[in-house]
């Protein structure tokens, strides 16, 4: 066992994924140089080690990074497109759904798109509204795309090289808050994380937490919270939203009959109400009470701290929603 | 045509290059007659009197090339040696259609022959080109790729980023544009500015020949020159290919925004016959071209009849290739 | 009273627009000149009565389409950026989520963007994978922009123009196989219909079936089969998606005690979700069954029509699944 | 030098332009103390030694010309006449700041003097810059639209695009390409092809002047006359000024990328000293120039002691100005 930070856990886990298959690649924006930001630092030193034509620094032309791309995955090799933030990805959206995630189904399967595109996500402190976005469930509402957003340095590593292996593009998504955290990593075996596994943070028999990336260490303090509260709180960090481990999540709610979905990025329209809606339909009754989902209110991300906080989803939201739920709340009634 | 006359070595090759064009042709007049009667579900964008372009530039490359098209493409994928009669039965949305029935005319490819697939998108077959070109040098391969771009398609960004991308990573990358006057219903030069692409292209540093894009000797003079740099390692390289789109944008445009005439002038310049008759002046009987162009008809007219008869796709073949994790049956 | 094509109805509601606001345009590619295809009729002629100068015929370069829009908007004029399907509006999304729906907030209120961006949504016979999607919920999930996609002539017309004259950019979705249908629009009035406001299609007592754009005219349909199985079905469409009429829904919901939510788009991850969510929650204890969700399997469009009408969701998907709701069939059993 | 005697018709002017670059110079340095201090919460850009090119374009606009910024745009603000302290106050994000503390320094936007925003997303001011020239023209008004992009900007597909729209709707935009030889750790030469920007610029047919971006006189020239020229009708014009980013990408950027000695001898032909020379061999005096200097260091001082004193935005007003319809309180 290492401790580590997850950036450095990921670059290691590309690092060696370039080692074990010459055909893997890396492409992006300033992917050889230092950088005074961590979030760089997930690359550094590859070049040295894998040379120019295998770490390659690309001009600012996000749409011919995820389209080349596309086309070295379909010339045999195994690219990982770096985009930095989900936000400059969506310069890049067109040649990610129209192109990579179809081509395997619309050309008959001739041919496989075996990318992936690491994206950072969410909110780091005052990035302002066009570096904080989190639009996951975009990608999961696309077929063809698997999608992924591991929480720790260990998960980190071992689904970026579950990614790199697995013959469809995925979309990799690295919380930007994560980079600096720090885990133990145990480099010297394989390490893969099977895509589509959930991962079970904490035990519990009250309700059902479920959450991904940087919520996942959101709802682990908070499951400590409450149970000083005397609430015993079941933590599922999905780390892959597609596919997302339904046996996981359903065996965990048939247990405590209470689920809450709680999710960084803006409520209305997003990837909590995916795994409200199949758990309300299919168990509706297993549950003891409606399924809570927690989420950012729908407002572009703001750039001062005290209105930044307004927006985020932060542990105290966890505890008070899930005290709610146990309790059967019902003082947010049924009417409008 | 001088060029014609340097350029084609043999009469036998020329025949070839005019068998070619023939099946193009007939290719693509047939599609659109039975997308009016109503056999073919999809759209069809033709590419008749584009013929010459295709073919001259496929003449020079080789099986394990790679070719990506874009939305006019059924020329493009017959040049590169893809079974016309699969193409067709992908048309018409059946099996041993050459994706299954899943793509159809806009997304027609043949991976056997190295055709990386047509595309409904604009210019995202030119960045995806220049990424194969990568994974070719990565490898150690000796391919060459090719992509074909429209005249209109070269106001999109993703056009100059390709350019641009090529010529610094010095990619072995033909760029082909079919300049055919219109893009849609526009005509091209009412939206595009300055001295004309070639200018633009040069702008990267790139090398690129302007021709007659109807005139097949011209193509194949210049799509060998440039080919071969390619292959010596010289880099990107870009021809522009002058010619006309003779039908509508779509099987179905009624062209009520041309002028009168416009058609028939340029029907006078379309390549079949222009080959022709430079065959016959140099050495190929009359008799050698009509027996081509049957033959071609014939080839074409038993392909739409195999697809008439094809059965349609088993309806659980929806279900399948969509992605080894996560398919469709997961929530089914 | 008229009777119009949908094409048409929207077509006369841009002009009327344009003729009321001098400051109103439109732009994108192939506007003004005549083609054989329906999706260019809705601009026919307006060229000779507004001239090039708000009708503008762009260059194939879609980003700059709707970045145009932004600026044209921020510089005081209300322009109608047209991108004809949502899947070239993929080539745009950046300029749409990251500038568009974000300006007015990051700007602290100082400027505003009232654009309307129209994009053609959805199926339409064996157009492939490229042209054939559905992404309502990423607008919707965008915090910024009002989402819009209305079923009918009057409503085409309606709601277009309320969308013209809103302040904030909207996305105003024209399903493709709608173009061609016809219905009764007065023109002798103003004809506005307003945003974020449901219309209820049928009256229903057993169930409450919830749909937008093309699906209302399916759910229509499949009403009428209902009640002639003695089943009365409420159909509510909700013509605007963002904000949707959570009053008109909920109300209905508390009649009918069940809820079915039918969307032609890919079922994961999509809008359906949000109302389901949104309503298990909040009326958990109305419901006397869970609510069911019907959506296109996760694929994309393929082409052949016998393998479309697979992905397709038709008439009688929805009065199966009405069915299966008013019998409280359980056969879906809790279990996977 | 000899353009600056041409350019700077008088020494009063000549000293406006001087106190301009010294307010930016101040301004971009004590931004990045206070960011070294944690008193900025958010990302800060420097334009340390590119002050010279926002401050001789800006010298030709007027207030009811609009400018489009990038992420690196502080310069481009105070140069069209923004208020420091409320930009300060911006970056501190607190209240009284010119986005009510919603943007910061990536967003910084003053509608009173037609700065219409920097922004996060490389190239996307220039869309929006032809656009808001098209409205301009739509209205029959008589503004002129400015917009910065970066070398490295140059070569995403929305540059390009954004050319060939402004030249074949002939509107009245000045691209003011600063050229500060980086994107962020990347050296733009190293993937960029060909002769460089103007030639591409060029190739659209579109005018364009290259000049030394760190010798105010020259980019008050080039400004002046491009500018003339496009009020007067003759469509688009490109300025490239090369110079040279003194800094790092962001201010905490170790540099390490750099050759040993580069930055001193860039140092050596900044502009500020550099305009400071030419100002007194042309009868400004000594006293004249540092007390502008003093006075633009007392001026950023105030304003930083006053956005450090400025209270936070009142946390009601994250919830405004989303959307009039559909606004947040919707789930709320
Ligand atoms: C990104 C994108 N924008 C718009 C379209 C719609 N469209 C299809 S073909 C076409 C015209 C293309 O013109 P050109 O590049 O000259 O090719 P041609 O059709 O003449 O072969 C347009 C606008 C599209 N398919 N993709
Ligand atoms: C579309 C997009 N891609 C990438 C980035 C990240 N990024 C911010 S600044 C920058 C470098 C820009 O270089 P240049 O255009 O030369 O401007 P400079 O920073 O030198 O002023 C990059 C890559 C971004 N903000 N937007
Ligand atoms: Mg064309
Ligand atoms: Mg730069």
């Amino acid at each position: 066992m290492e401790r580590v930070s997850y950036a450095e856990a990921v670059r290691r886990g590309l690092a060696e994924e370039m080692r074990r298959d010459p055909l893997v690649w890396a492409l992006g924006e300033d992917l050889s140089r230092a950088h005074g930001s961590t979030s760089s630092t997930q690359y550094c030193g590859l070049i040295d080690e894998f040379g120019p034509k295998r770490v390659v620094d690309t001009p600012i032309s996000e749409s011919t990074i995820m389209g080349a791309a596309v086309g070295a995955a379909l010339a045999g090799t195994r690219p990982v497109a770096e985009l930095r933030n989900v936000d400059f990805g969506l310069c890049a959206i067109d040649e990610l759904v129209n192109q990579a995630a179809k081509i395997r189904y619309m050309f008959g399967g001739q041919a496989r798109v075996p990318l992936v595109t690491r994206q950072g996500l969410g909110l780091k402190r005052s990035l302002g509204s066009q570096h904080t976005q989190s639009n996951e469930v975009w990608f999961v509402h696309t077929p063809g795309l698997v999608v992924v957003a591991p929480a720790t340095p260990g998960d980190g590593r071992g689904l970026l090289k579950a990614s790199i292996r697995c013959d469809d593009p995925v979309v990799f998504l690295e919380h930007k808050e994560l980079w600096a955290t720090e885990g133990d990593v145990d480099f010297s075996d394989d390490g893969i994380v099977p895509l589509g596994r959930a991962r079970t943070v904490t035990s519990g028999t009250d309700l059902t937490l479920v959450v991904w990336s940087r919520m996942a260490i959101v709802a682990e303090h908070a499951a400590t919270q409450l149970s000083a509260l005397g609430v015993s709180a079941e933590v599922i960090d999905l780390r892959t939203l597609w596919p997302w481990d339904r046996e996981a999540v359903f065996r965990s709610v048939r247990k405590t009959g209470r689920l809450l979905v709680a999710q960084e990025s803006v409520l209305v329209g997003g990837f909590a109400n995916e795994v409200a809606a199949e758990v309300s339909e299919r168990l509706h009754n297993t549950l003891v009470a409606p399924v809570r989902r927690l989420g950012a209110p729908r407002i572009p991300m703001p750039y001062s701290p005290p209105l930044e906080d307004e927006c985020r989803i932060e542990c105290r939201h966890v505890v008070e929603a899930a005290l709610s739920l146990v309790q059967n709340d019902r003082s947010r009634k049924e009417t409008t | 045509m001088g060029n014609e006359n340097t350029a084609s070595a043999s009469i036998g090759r020329a025949l070839a290059l005019f068998r070619t064009m023939c099946l193009i042709r007939e290719f693509e007049e047939r599609c659109a007659e039975e997308k009016a009667r109503g056999t073919v579900p999809g759209l069809v964008h033709q590419s008749t009197g584009q013929e010459a372009v295709p073919t001259g530039i496929c003449a020079h490359l080789r099986r394990e090339d790679y070719l990506f098209s874009n939305h006019r493409g059924h020329g493009h994928a017959i040049a590169k040696g893809a079974d016309p009669a699969a193409m067709m039965k992908e048309i018409f949305g059946r099996q041993g259609g050459t994706c299954g029935g899943k793509g159809g005319s806009m997304h027609i490819a043949d991976f056997s022959v190295g055709m990386l697939g047509a595309n409904g998108i604009l210019a995202d077959g030119l960045t995806m080109a220049v990424g194969a070109a990568q994974a070719v040098s990565l490898k150690g391969e000796n391919r060459l790729v090719c992509c074909f771009v429209g005249d209109g398609t070269t106001n999109r960004g993703p056009f100059f980023e390709a350019l641009n991308w090529a010529q610094v990573f010095r990619l072995p990358v033909l760029f082909a544009c079919e300049d055919n006057t219109y893009a849609s219903t526009t005509r091209t030069d009412e939206v595009f500015a300055g001295p004309g692409v070639v200018a633009r292209v040069a702008s990267f540093g790139i090398e690129a020949a302007s021709v007659d894009g109807n005139d097949l000797g011209a193509v194949d003079a210049a799509a060998g020159r440039l080919i071969a740099q390619i292959r010596s390692g010289g880099g990107p390289r870009f021809l522009h290919a002058r010619t006309y789109r003779i039908r509508g944008h779509i099987s179905s445009d009624p062209l009520n925004y041309r002028r009168a005439g416009e058609t028939e002038t340029h029907m006078a310049t379309e390549p079949i016959a222009r080959y022709q008759k430079w065959l016959i002046e140099n050495g190929a009987s009359e008799t050698d071209c009509s027996a081509i162009r049957a033959e071609a008809r014939a080839l074409i007219e038993r392909a739409v009849a195999e697809s008439m008869a094809a059965p349609f796709p088993d309806t659980n073949t929806a279900w399948t290739d969509v992605q080894d994790i996560g398919g469709p049956q997961w929530n089914g």
